[in-house]
């Protein structure tokens, strides 16, 4: 076996020697930009000179003949550069305001769909699934496929009050992070033990200690040294099964869908918020995910109708009041949205404010 | 014959300065000759310098009642009674007033003829919760001076483990604002408690108050186990005409300042032509518009109760402000009345049953879960309980069909 | 020894006996109201009669013959009518314009200050304190005496933002409750425990349970059973005092005076809310406690100075920010004023809203 | 020679609809002969169509790496590598992007040559994290195709108890509200880090984001456990003609519901003339009203960054934000950018010595106190830290003239 070769440890390049020239020339110097169209932004400079930045769509985990294919764009309409958005969307950029439109042409040509700018719905944050995850109780590619296919129009056009945030999640630990909205698995029963399994593989204090309501204890099942789960107890939250899959958590038919709106990382107005539980029980129904989809679109449309310009999903839902909200978007109310975790008591309408 | 007013350096500081001095007040009982209060305020006074010359306090507690009653007395004996044997028994009693504070001069010139004889001459208007406080009595006179007083037609009010004195707002008495019959609602609630608050038997106090809107006059909100406020349902009352008179008066910057920057739901707009733009369905009710134009602005007409249950001070978890459990409820016919009673009622058994011991409705609630309180007394889960759903997943949801069907039944026969 | 009475257990008297008449007229039926000056309210109905209000301050802890000249003065203006305030002012009530004067003048004349109406100061909520308590740290009747005499000319005039709310305390335990600005005592230092007496007159068991930090245990000291506390838990806060007097907590020197700002009851346009800790260890100087009334008229300074019309104290901090008030008040910022209690973190700024 | 495609009647749906579809990639990959991705994919689609049929995984994690780092591969082997052998082996390598994600086709092109040969061809642009993924991999060709990733100048991101692969926004390279070089900082941080991203030796992980302005367009404030943001300490700057124009472009009343109105602190006013009136010292650079009027109003001239710390997704205590640790701080100079990174090394190094197995930063703080971790980093407490200061007294403050006078002292030296 030849001989191993030392990485160069060198960290992150340099983004410059990337960047389309235009960006390099006006570094830290831009005084201002708006949106010609949708997917289309225009940032003008101090100097004057204005750049134009078009964005498509793309489906993330791509094959090589698509990213060569976005390359290919990028070599004939922006001199070979382009960069990705925190969305995964990809964006062109040109100072050649001619270039535009036969820029978004070769991008939809392309099967890029143009769009995801200002108060559209961008494309849906992405997590592994099962393509990739060892503990997923969904996929999150087909998730995100078969929701952007109903939300499309949505990406193209910028009618909603403001920027829609939409995240996946295929476990709860929810590696897609809070959003306007959030669809995340939702487990509804207690982990079944692969007794047979857990003295080979699980280091159990660990796993107990990673249980957020201690409700594993060490059991001795047939003579063997294994866990159990206080049933009670037990949130169903999953965390157990990374350091223990023993601890099966994903069910064919208990591991659910949740969706989740309102959560928002900006502090632009109000203070960032955390995303609040209106739907569960939603089957996890491969490959296309109706219920979920439907959920999620009537959730769009009562936000596209109500709210006001600039208000996010939570703020309009502050404004006009949770009861507002359950009634409008026709979603049914239970106990389990009262929260009921640590501190929980300050999510109680501690006030008279009272919406009717 | 009677002893020497004490020397109160310290005190008589007090006695100093524009607003009136309780020390003058003291040293006017103290002075008087021929009534029982004149040496009892002498002790009074020496023990009261003697706690501002020390920094301390100097009373203990016991158990002084009335007979029939297991409350309503507060007992206290001094620990430098050696000193000040005049004031070593200075006991309070605890009467009701009548809801809203009224009285008429008749009443209160008869109560002080009563505490001049049998007590102190001290008479504090009103306690924190709403009693009268006659501070000062004697172990022997509580009995004579409590049969004069429950004979004008006062009764005893709360202290310890039961239900307590309630407090209302000045109400439909004298405020535009009240939603409701904040005396009525008061008188009704605490005079089908008498028992409960005469023998207390509950694992901790239980407070009601009454406010007759968002405004709170009464402190409902953190000051009471049981806040009731009043709310409207329907569309507040705009007079447009008046709305304009509001903008001309303050200017229409400051009027937008004022009126349209400061609502907290952003329902309101200003018009073109200074009128005012409403979106009821965003208003939460906070009457902050409405007690800036009060010649413009109105409750609705479709007025009631809201119901927060929880408040309370600090001890072992921190403050907790009441939440609520009842978004709306009409309170206007006799069987509406009834109805709250029942579920104040409801309320006690259930504190009473499920309470550890010292341990308030609210600190309850929060250990057991609001959901359970609410399927305890028969309460329909309302989405104005809470602030926002859940943030967190950490909840097992395999119920979650079921509660659905619940609240699709709930949804369809109120629909009926 | 005669028999004893049996109570009549009559509960509340109904109010309307004690009313003036043109309240009992107009019950329910007020249309609106103003204030023509400070102090005086009038209230007109539905049917067009109006209603002057005069309200004076007392000092709740009245004697006889400060009632009797309350009496005397509602007997030749009001009828024999007049109420309380929940903050124990004395209102008195004529349907008479031309009375409104005289009264104010009789009102004066006796001692008892017109105002406390609108957006003024209102009389300081009270509690028993030395004259009565058996915990208290200080005498709430000295301190509220002594900031009167300082706020006088704020209670009869109505010149600040809005409303104020004072209230003291003179132990943790604050009957007082909330306040635009609460002044209650602190200890700082663990109960000095009194052994000797523990055995007699202490349920142990209770008094563990009142320590809401767990601080408390059983202990044999000299043979005897008594408590200890572990002075490194211990927060200090008096509890386990008024069920076990030998937990000696009070103390001249180390039970000190604090500050605290913007509670608030009401749900007027924003939530009610919790007082926050802005100044501690002030002495507890008897009789005047001059250091807590240049805390508290420079706070009151700053507040009618810079806030805006409506914004109740906590408003208007929130507005301005946490670092521009104790700026402006010149009070000092210590690791104190972070919050430690159960959920504390709620209340560091989770957020880029900042405030320069 | 090569194997068939599986029958894949579910995935076949993900095929339909206007939007990319991963399947077709998948597909076309798998098509492709001659290269070793045909085979891994024909693997891949089967098992994932099994798993589309079962609902369920199949990946099972283990240890994979490249000579010389402990962590940035992320292994997976098959659970039914018996049905799919030629994906039995799937490993993702994370590599870590430039700043902002920006590219050249040149490299792009190379990137997936590397991968057409190493790899499955399947390439994700981004992780949520930031790391380009290259996703698929077997386990001979995982040091190969590492050691043309790096060769390229590329080195290999965060995975396990280390520090992460961090994320920037687009920052000063084409964004006008951009308080600070992201891109800069991003790199100082990170490369100087990258012992602690390849042998991660923490007890848990330590993520980095950096967004230009409270936008936070890069996620930071609750995805970071360290959050660096852009912010202004002196007045905003207002061009009132463009304000003019932008209050006649939306009418007056649409110009005060969006702007006005909408402002956390109102701190706008709108002024008769329709010019703006700006309230700085209210002002909590949120940015909306920048936002709203880009052309008219922009973040002061005295710019730098916050820093928030603590953010997190939801484990075992539920998600947190960060919260202020720094509130201003220059990163303009240098020095400035030294002490920055000298500050984030004391971070790491007080986390790795303080938080316990599997607690993230946020936890530890929470479980020690703010003002613990302050001292530990020698930071200055700073009123912007809270949002509001304590509402209870349950507190031992005996040391309070000693806080005091450090208060003092800090002030007057600030001040000299
Ligand atoms: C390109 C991108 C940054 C990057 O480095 O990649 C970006 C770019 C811009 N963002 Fe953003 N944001 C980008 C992700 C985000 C994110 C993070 C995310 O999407 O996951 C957020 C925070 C989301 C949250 O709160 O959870 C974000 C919150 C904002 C906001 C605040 C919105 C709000 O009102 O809360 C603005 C302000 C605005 O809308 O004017 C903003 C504004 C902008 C502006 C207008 C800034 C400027 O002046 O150039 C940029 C044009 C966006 C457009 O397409 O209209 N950007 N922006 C990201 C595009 C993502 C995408 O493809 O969809
Ligand atoms: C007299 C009064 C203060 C005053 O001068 O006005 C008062 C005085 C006492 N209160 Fe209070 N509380 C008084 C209103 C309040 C209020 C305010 C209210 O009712 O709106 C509160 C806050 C609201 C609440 O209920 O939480 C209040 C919260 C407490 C507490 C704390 C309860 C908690 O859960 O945190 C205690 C301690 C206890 O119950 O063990 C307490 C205990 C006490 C005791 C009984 C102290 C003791 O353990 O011996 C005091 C007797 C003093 C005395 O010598 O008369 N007092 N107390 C008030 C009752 C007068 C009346 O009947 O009208
Ligand atoms: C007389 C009294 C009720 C009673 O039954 O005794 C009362 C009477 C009125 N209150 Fe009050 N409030 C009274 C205690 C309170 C309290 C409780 C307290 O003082 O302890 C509060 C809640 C305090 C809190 O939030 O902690 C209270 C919060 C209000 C508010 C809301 C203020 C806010 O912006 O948060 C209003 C609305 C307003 O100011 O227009 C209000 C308004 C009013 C109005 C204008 C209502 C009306 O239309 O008649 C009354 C005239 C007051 C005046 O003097 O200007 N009243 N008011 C109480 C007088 C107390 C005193 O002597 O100072
Ligand atoms: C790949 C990625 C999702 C994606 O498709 O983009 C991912 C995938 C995994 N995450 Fe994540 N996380 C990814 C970004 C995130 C983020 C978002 C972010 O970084 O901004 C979060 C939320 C923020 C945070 O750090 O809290 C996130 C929160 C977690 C957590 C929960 C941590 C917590 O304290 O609550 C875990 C569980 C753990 O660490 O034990 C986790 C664990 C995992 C593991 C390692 C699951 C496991 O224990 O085996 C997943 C490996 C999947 C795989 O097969 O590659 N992942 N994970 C993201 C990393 C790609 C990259 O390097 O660019
Ligand atoms: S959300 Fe869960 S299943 Fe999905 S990638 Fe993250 S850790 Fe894996
Ligand atoms: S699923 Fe969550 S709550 Fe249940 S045992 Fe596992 S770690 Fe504990
Ligand atoms: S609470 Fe409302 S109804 Fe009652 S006095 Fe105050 S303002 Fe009037
Ligand atoms: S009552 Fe309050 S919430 Fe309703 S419109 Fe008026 S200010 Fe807004
Ligand atoms: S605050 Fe404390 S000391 Fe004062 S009356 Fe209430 S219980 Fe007694
Ligand atoms: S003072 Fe408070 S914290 Fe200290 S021992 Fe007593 S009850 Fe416990
Ligand atoms: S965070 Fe701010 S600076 Fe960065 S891209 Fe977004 S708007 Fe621009
Ligand atoms: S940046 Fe935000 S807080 Fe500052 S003035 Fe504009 S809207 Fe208000």
């Amino acid at each position: 076996m030849s001989e191993l070769r030392r990485p160069n440890e060198t960290g992150v390049p340099d983004s410059k020697q990337f960047m389309h020239p235009a960006l390099v020339r006006n570094y830290g110097k831009w005084a201002f930009h708006d949106r010609p169209r949708p997917g289309v932004l225009r940032h003008v400079s101090d100097t004057g000179e204005a750049v134009f930045t078009v964005k498509g769509g793309t489906q993330r985990q791509m094959d090589i003949f698509t990213i060569r294919t976005l390359c290919d764009i990028a070599d004939k309409f922006c001199d070979g550069h382009l960069r990705f958005t925190t969305r995964s969307s990809a964006e062109f950029m040109t100072t050649d305001e001619t270039k535009v439109k036969p820029l978004i042409e070769a991008l939809e040509a392309a099967g890029f769909p143009v769009g995801g700018t200002g108060n559209s719905v961008g494309f849906i944050s992405h997590t592994q699934g099962w393509l990739h995850c060892d503990i997923p109780g969904t996929d999150a590619s087909g998730v995100v496929k078969a929701l952007m296919d109903e939300l499309v129009d949505e990406f193209k056009n910028e009618e909603m009050p403001n920027r829609v945030k939409i995240t996946t999640s295929c476990c709860q630990i929810n590696c897609g992070g809070q959003g306007d909205i959030a669809i995340n698995v939702q487990h509804t029963k207690p982990p079944v033990i692969n007794h047979a399994l857990v003295a080979g593989v699980c280091e159990r204090p660990a796993v107990i200690a990673r249980c957020p309501v201690a409700a594993i204890r060490p059991a001795l099942v047939d003579g063997k040294p294994s866990l159990e789960v206080d049933e009670k107890k037990c949130v169903c939250c999953g965390a157990c099964y990374p350091p223990c899959p023993p601890m099966q958590i994903n069910d064919p038919v208990h591991s659910k869908i949740a969706v989740w709106v309102g959560g928002k990382h900006s502090s632009t107005r109000s203070k960032p918020m955390f995303h609040k539980l209106v739907a569960a029980g939603l089957p996890n129904n491969a490959p296309r995910w109706p219920e979920v989809a439907e959920v999620v679109k009537k959730i769009l449309a009562t936000y596209k109708a109500d709210a006001r310009p600039w208000e996010r999903m939570g703020e309009w839902i502050e404004r006009i009041g949770w009861p507002r909200f359950f009634e409008m978007t026709e979603l049914p109310f239970t106990k389990y949205h009262v929260d009921t975790w640590r501190g929980g008591r300050s999510n109680l309408n501690a006030s008279a404010h009272l919406h009717f | 014959m009677s002893k020497k007013l004490p020397s109160t350096p310290m005190l008589d500081e007090l006695e100093k300065g524009p607003w009136p001095s309780f020390v003058t007040g003291l040293k006017r009982l103290a002075n008087t000759e021929g009534k029982p209060h004149g040496d009892i305020m002498k002790g009074l006074l020496g023990q009261l310098e003697h706690s501002y010359q020390t920094r301390k306090g100097y009373w203990k507690g016991g158990t002084v009642g009335v007979f029939g009653y297991g409350a309503g007395v507060i007992a206290r004996f001094s620990e430098v009674a050696s000193q000040y044997p005049e004031s070593s028994e200075f006991h309070t009693l605890r009467i009701m007033p009548a809801p809203g504070f009224f009285y008429d001069t008749k009443t209160l010139r008869q109560m002080c003829d009563i505490w001049e004889e049998h007590g102190s001459g001290l008479i504090a208007l009103h306690g924190q919760s709403g009693d009268i406080m006659f501070q000062g009595c004697r172990t022997d006179q509580v009995q004579p001076a409590w049969d004069k007083l429950n004979e004008m037609g006062f009764d005893m009010g709360g202290a310890g483990a039961g239900v307590r004195t309630a407090a209302s707002c000045v109400g439909p008495a004298r405020c535009e604002q009240a939603c409701y019959d904040t005396l009525a609602a008061h008188r009704a609630i605490i005079n089908d408690f008498t028992d409960d608050i005469h023998r207390p038997s509950l694992p901790y106090k239980m407070k009601f108050k009454f406010s007759g809107c968002a405004n709170d006059c009464a402190n409902a909100t953190q000051r009471a186990d049981v806040a009731i406020l009043g709310t409207w349902k329907d569309e507040m009352q705009v007079n447009q005409t008046e709305v304009q008179a509001k903008v001309k008066q303050l200017g229409r910057k400051e009027f937008i300042n004022q009126v349209i920057r400061m609502c907290p739901t952003q329902a309101l707009g200003l018009n073109d032509d200074d009128t005012l733009d409403v979106d009821n369905k965003s208003c939460v009710r906070c009457m902050h518009c409405i007690n800036v134009c009060t010649k413009a602005l109105k409750p609705g007409k479709e007025r009631g109760i809201c119901i927060l249950v929880g408040g309370k001070r600090t001890l072992k978890v921190g403050d907790l402000m009441g939440t609520v459990v009842v978004p709306f409820m009409k309170l206007e016919s006799e069987e509406d009345f009834e109805k709250l009673v029942e579920l104040a009622h409801n309320m006690l058994d259930f504190f009473a049953d499920n309470a550890l011991e010292h341990e308030r409705t609210g600190e309850m609630i929060e250990r057991i879960g609001l959901a359970n309180y609410l399927e305890g007394l028969g309460l329909a889960l309302d989405i104005n309980m809470i602030s926002q759903p859940r943030t967190n997943s950490y909840v097992r949801t395999d119920g979650w069909d079921e509660e659905v069907r619940k609240w699709n039944d709930a949804k369809s026969s109120a629909a009926e």
